[in-house]
């Protein structure tokens, strides 16, 4: 641990330079961005999982700390609860799902609550685990009457999952049973039979595989590259009253995610994100999950650089997949302006602006420009040319 | 044989009747008797012809139908430190010691009492029924004698004008109860206490009683007779059976209990 | 309360009297739908739960009874198997499901195995009491009329014992009707549990309501049922 | 150790008595160590979960012993009162769990308010009884010897009551024990039951079953307590 | 008085003694008696002394300390149907009723009965102690007398040769007392059964024994003397007290409880 301090301490100084060095460069507009910020102590949920690697690396690199920011991290048990104690004012900022910034501003389910996706955490890192027991029914066409866990009705991994069923002919409200457990309770519900996969983030994948009872099925990253899986968020009350404060948060994951995304620090970030205060989880299985580098349970060891990626960008037509299959499945009925939404409530062009502050960074990809990448799910291109994004 | 007391009236019971719901038959009706200062009364009948609600009324703690009782001139309307109850199976309170026991009520009669006049005054009192050595046990570490003096010393440290008991003397077997009734008899007359006392057993009436209630049996129970005990009052229990008189006197209530009792009732109802 | 700006009020959230009776509405209408596995009614739901308890409460009592006459009637096994009953005894059901999880590879057997788990001390604590604490007097009867055992089981032993045991069942179903919440939260699938969790996580807090006030209804239910056997089997002496 | 992605190979299943006496020894090596609040050792989380528990179940007290007493001497309001408390009894700690959230918006609170709420029923329950139930022999001795009410409450009814409070508490305590592990499982932060999850979350039942043994005891230890002053409090009549 | 009774000997109580702890004294010793057939002894003695478990172990509930109890010639070893027990405080089963107790004897003594057999017999013992009007009534739904008389009724149906009673009036009332004494007096002789029964009541043992053995006090009892009754076996409860010779042996009794039972044992221990 002395030697990651002493690095750490290094690369602080490193950041903490070339950030004011980018403020000095950008001319006056930011200059106020490297003024005390207005709340220092922050309370900041994370769930343990591989997703929430840029803000665990944000407190263990100090780049927090290099915007004069003292962040305690919460571990906290699920995310209805993530949900609950961040709108209860329990925390200042937290971890959360990509749809949840969208179904909490929505209200679905609820009043409506403005939450705001500040910056994406990670791109890809989740998977289809399958009992073992399925190793012969890899054709989901054939699953029919299984019972699959997802992490929660507003995730990726729902949305994602029932894409994926539909795509295979399947009515996931119907032919199958979807179950909310959390990710610990995945792997012990599917050694116990209880479900027979899930989708579910890393390293729960990698963990049913280490546990022999489960194999990957597919990434997810196969289904869509470059999906988005979880932000992080806070409520717009929280940014209109501490505006510096809500800025500093955004460079420093910036920069974690930028730091996350390169390939030679994935076994540093596999350490730290074992140990007892993060994800508690062996490294080895961490390991795999971040580097792409894994056995896949049926007995061969596969390799896909893509399995987890980290871009801070919250980009609109991210949001507007959401919100599409969200209505897709009837959780939302109402009619909505989604672009409009999508500029509310995914903040992308002030993580542009943020990044541009920060300057250049080996890992970090540059934005695209007007924040409408075009994605491919599932062979089907998003949004579909001519749509209402463009 | 009643009512030649009726110049020294103390305690004045009359027409007393009670009736525990509307629509039943009366427990007791028509009952009126007297007490003198000084006078030891017991109350002899059967099971359920009302001894205890009576006494219950003369305690203060349940009400009558009807009549009225008059202690002193006054009316009885609730219970007063004036009328010392022992209860029925002690009614010690079992998480003190008998000392507590009996200063629980000391305090009650001289509340500006300091904590050691108390105590003294406590111990005192169960001296006087021979408990000196047991002052700090538990009602469950004493005997059912020893509990049933705790009790008359509880009673008696209140320094009532009358006393009430009621069966005092039920649970304890026959060497204990004679040695107790010794005790009481001898305690009573030297404090001149007035009591008023409830039993089923013939010796300890003859025993003790100046005079004997005798009531016939429930429901609608009344009083059959009133019986003036002969026996000189320096009688002990081992001799007074040797006592003139005394056979009599125990074929009389015996009879009474055994024939009468019911017969009366019958006639009266 | 000093909540900061993120604070975001929703007391608006909490429903109102009329959107609890709506939403009670919407649920109790049609109490036993079964739009496929994903969206049952809540007293489908209800029975899923009922039934699980009554698997694994049953299997608790009828471990628990023997088991219980076993040790009342030997002070040696009872002082031998004394300690580990009182350290089982105040796990948590919560706590016991990660390990049955673990250990038991089937679906439906770890809900059960932690509501038998969780019902079986009471019930076995109480009768071994009422074993132990039969009157002498009840057994020299039995003695002098040479009743042979297994009478003496059936007529003097259980009988004594019966408002003792029952009361320990009584004791045993509210613990394990409080502990089934907990296992189909973790479990998960069916049951009032999973309900609770599922409107939770939809922050439907008119149908985790209207979910808690079934419970409760429930429980109160059984539980008078119990009372009513208890009274039943109460004997007066 | 192997480092490639297949050098995949977890003890299967459960834990041998080795592998639970070295898991066990590097917890209870420090149990007090403190690596930043997602990393604190066993003893602490412990302590955690019994400062909760105090505090949920003190207030329970607090609040059902005079309520006890109120609902014990008034049989009015028993009966007004009774249906709701037997509805409201046999709810879930982890069914009040959502509804705490919600409302109280505090999670630290709402660990307390569901070990208060679990543990208010027995001891209230307990207390109305057993007012109820004083021998009307003790009361009448109050009355003769003319005593004030407030020595006829603290001399009389409480210690003729005391018993049966003891009872209750005992009962409560107990189903507080049982509740804070339910409810740390699910909202986390700290104590015992967060322990549990935490362990949970890595699948390491060797510390999952320590931390179980752990409950066990912990809760053991406090019934002996109870039971002792239990015994302390009852009279022989 | 003792011993006359040498050459009828149906049971044969000899030189026993119970030590309940080493170390402490013994309850009782050198207890040696005899019992004839249809004979009906009583025992008296105060609190302690060791009557119940006499009994007890005539009843072979009990294990001497030493010494031996030979009934018919044998030894008794444990419990048996030859040996009916009143016990004190009735012991019904509360969850029987009436009937059911009695069956319940019934079928222990004739396995082999039938249903209706069984109900027969148990009916006809129940008639005999006057309650076949409350068959089917649960022990809390009796009077205490009621209660006791099932208890009778039970310990008869088994036929035994020898009933053992310990106490089986102590917690009745006068008048109840009376009327089952009476009744009791009536099966006995009608049947010729042999009776051991204790009790603390010198009238009752007066009305029911033939004979009466007086125990010292515990620890270390003695028996101290066994009187014979010399009053008629046609005495009756009313009007005994009239009978010849009833007060001579009534005062032999009373003073034996009140002063030689103390006496005896010191000079004896
Ligand atoms: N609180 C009450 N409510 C209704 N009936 C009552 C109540 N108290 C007593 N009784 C009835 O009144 C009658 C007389 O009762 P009481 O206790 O005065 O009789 P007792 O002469 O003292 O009898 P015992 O000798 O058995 O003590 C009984 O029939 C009893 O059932
Ligand atoms: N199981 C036992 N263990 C130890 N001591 C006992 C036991 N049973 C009785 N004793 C003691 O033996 C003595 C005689 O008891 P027992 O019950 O035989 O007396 P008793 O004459 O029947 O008295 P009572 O008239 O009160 O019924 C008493 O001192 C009692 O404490
Ligand atoms: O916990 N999940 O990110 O699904
Ligand atoms: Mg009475
Ligand atoms: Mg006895």
């Amino acid at each position: 641990s002395c030697g990651i301090m002493h690095f750490s301490s290094g690369l602080g100084r490193r950041g903490f330079l070339g950030g004011l060095a980018a403020a000095g460069i950008s001319g006056t507009a930011h200059a106020n961005s490297v003024v005390p910020v207005e709340k220092a102590e922050l309370k900041v949920g994370f769930v343990p999982i591989s997703c929430a690697a840029p803000l665990i690396m944000a407190v263990a690199k100090g780049f927090f700390q290099e915007e004069g920011l003292n962040v305690h991290l919460q571990k906290i048990a699920g995310w209805a609860l993530v949900r609950d104690r961040l709108l209860n004012g329990e925390l200042d900022a937290s971890q959360l799902l990509a749809p949840m910034p969208i179904s909490l501003s929505l209200g679905l389910g609820s009043a409506a609550q403005p939450v705001r996706a500040i910056t994406m955490q990670n791109i890809n890192g989740q998977a289809i685990t399958l009992a073992l027991k399925h190793h012969n029914r890899r054709d989901p066409r054939d699953w029919k009457g299984m019972t699959f866990a997802i992490p929660f009705e507003y995730s990726m991994h729902n949305l994602l999952l029932r894409d994926y069923l539909a795509h295979y002919g399947l009515d996931p409200d119907h032919d199958v049973t979807l179950r909310i457990t959390s990710p610990p309770d995945m792997v012990a519900n599917l050694r116990a039979g209880n479900i027979d996969g899930f989708l579910g983030p890393d390293p729960f994948n990698q963990r049913a595989v280490y546990e022999q009872i489960g194999f990957i099925q597919t990434l997810t990253a196969q289904i869509w590259d470059g999906h988005p899986c979880c932000a992080f968020g806070m409520t717009q009350p929280f940014i209109d009253a501490y505006p510096n404060t809500y800025s500093a948060l955004q460079r420093a994951m910036i920069r974690a995610a930028a730091w996350m995304n390169a390939p030679e620090n994935r076994l540093e970030a596999a350490r730290i994100m074992a140990q007892p205060a993060y994800l508690n989880q062996p490294e080895i299985v961490i390991r795999q999950s971040l580097t792409g580098h894994y056995a896949d349970g049926l007995g061969v060891v596969q390799d896909n650089p893509h399995r987890a990626g980290y871009s801070p960008y919250p980009y609109y037509s991210m949001a507007m997949w959401i919100e599409s299959q969200l209505r897709r499945w009837g959780y939302l009925q109402r009619p909505t302006d989604a672009l409009k939404l999508a500029r509310e409530i995914y903040l992308f062009d002030d993580v542009v602006q943020q990044a541009r502050v920060v300057g250049p960074l080996s890992g970090l990809q540059d934005p695209v420009a007007g924040g409408f990448p075009e994605f491919s799910v599932l062979g089907q291109t998003f949004p579909r040319a001519g749509g209402q994004a463009l | 044989m009643s009512n030649e007391h009726a110049v020294t009236r103390f305690i004045e019971v009359s027409q007393l009747m009670k009736r525990y719901k509307p629509g039943i038959p009366a427990v007791f009706a028509d009952v009126s008797f007297t007490i003198a200062q000084g006078e030891f009364v017991c109350v002899i009948g059967h099971s359920g012809c009302g001894k205890s609600s009576i006494l219950n009324i003369l305690a203060g703690l349940e009400k009558a139908s009807s009549g009225v009782v008059i202690m002193n001139g006054h009316e009885i309307t609730g219970p007063s430190l004036e009328r010392g109850v022992v209860f029925q199976g002690h009614a010690l309170l079992p998480w003190f010691t008998a000392l507590q026991n009996v200063e629980f009520a000391v305090r009650s009669r001289h509340p500006k009492y300091s904590r050691a006049k108390i105590k003294e005054e406590a111990e005192q009192y169960l001296n006087m029924v021979g408990l000196g050595a047991a002052l700090h046990k538990k009602p469950s570490e004493l005997s059912g004698g020893m509990r049933q003096r705790v009790g008359i010393a509880r009673a008696f440290s209140v320094e009532p004008s009358l006393l009430l008991m009621d069966e005092p003397f039920g649970a304890l077997d026959a060497l204990t109860r004679g040695l107790i009734q010794e005790e009481l008899l001898g305690v009573c007359a030297r404090t001149h206490q007035t009591v008023f006392m409830i039993t089923h057993d013939v010796d300890e009436a003859i025993f003790l009683a100046d005079r004997i209630v005798l009531m016939s049996n429930g429901p609608g129970a009344r009083i059959a007779e009133i019986v003036k005990n002969p026996l000189p009052r320096s009688r002990t229990r081992e001799t007074m059976h040797h006592e003139e008189g005394f056979y009599d006197l125990r074929n009389h209530l015996v009879d009474f209990l055994v024939r009468r009792s019911a017969l009366v009732t019958k006639s009266v109802a | 309360m000093g909540h900061g700006p993120n604070a975001a009020s929703h007391s608006e959230g909490f429903p109102t009297p009329k959107q609890f009776l709506d939403a009670a509405w919407i649920q109790l209408r049609e109490p036993f739908h079964d739009r496929g596995p994903n969206d049952r009614g809540i007293g489908w739901q209800l029975g899923a739960s009922l039934l699980r308890v009554a698997l694994g409460y049953g299997l608790a009592v009828l471990v628990a009874v023997p088991g219980g006459f076993i040790i009342g009637l030997s002070p040696l096994i009872r002082r031998a198997l004394d300690p580990f009953i009182q350290i089982l005894r105040p796990i948590s059901p919560l706590a016991w499901m990660p390990i049955a999880l673990y250990t038991i590879r089937n679906a439906e057997e770890c809900g059960i195995f932690v509501i038998f788990i969780c019902s079986l001390w009471p019930v076995l604590i109480n009768t071994a009491f009422g074993v132990a604490a039969v009157r002498r007097d009840w057994l020299n009867v039995a003695k002098t009329l040479e009743v042979v055992w297994w009478r003496q089981i059936f007529l003097v032993l259980l009988p004594a014992a019966a408002p003792t045991i029952i009361t320990g069942m009584r004791v045993g179903l509210g613990i394990a009707w409080l502990a089934i919440v907990a296992a189909e939260m973790l479990v998960g699938g069916s049951g009032i549990g999973y309900f609770v969790w599922n409107q939770w996580n939809n922050l439907s807090i008119a149908n985790v309501l209207l979910a808690v006030l079934m419970i409760g209804i429930t429980g109160m239910v059984l539980d008078l049922l119990f009372g009513f056997i208890q009274r039943r089997l109460t004997y007066v002496e």
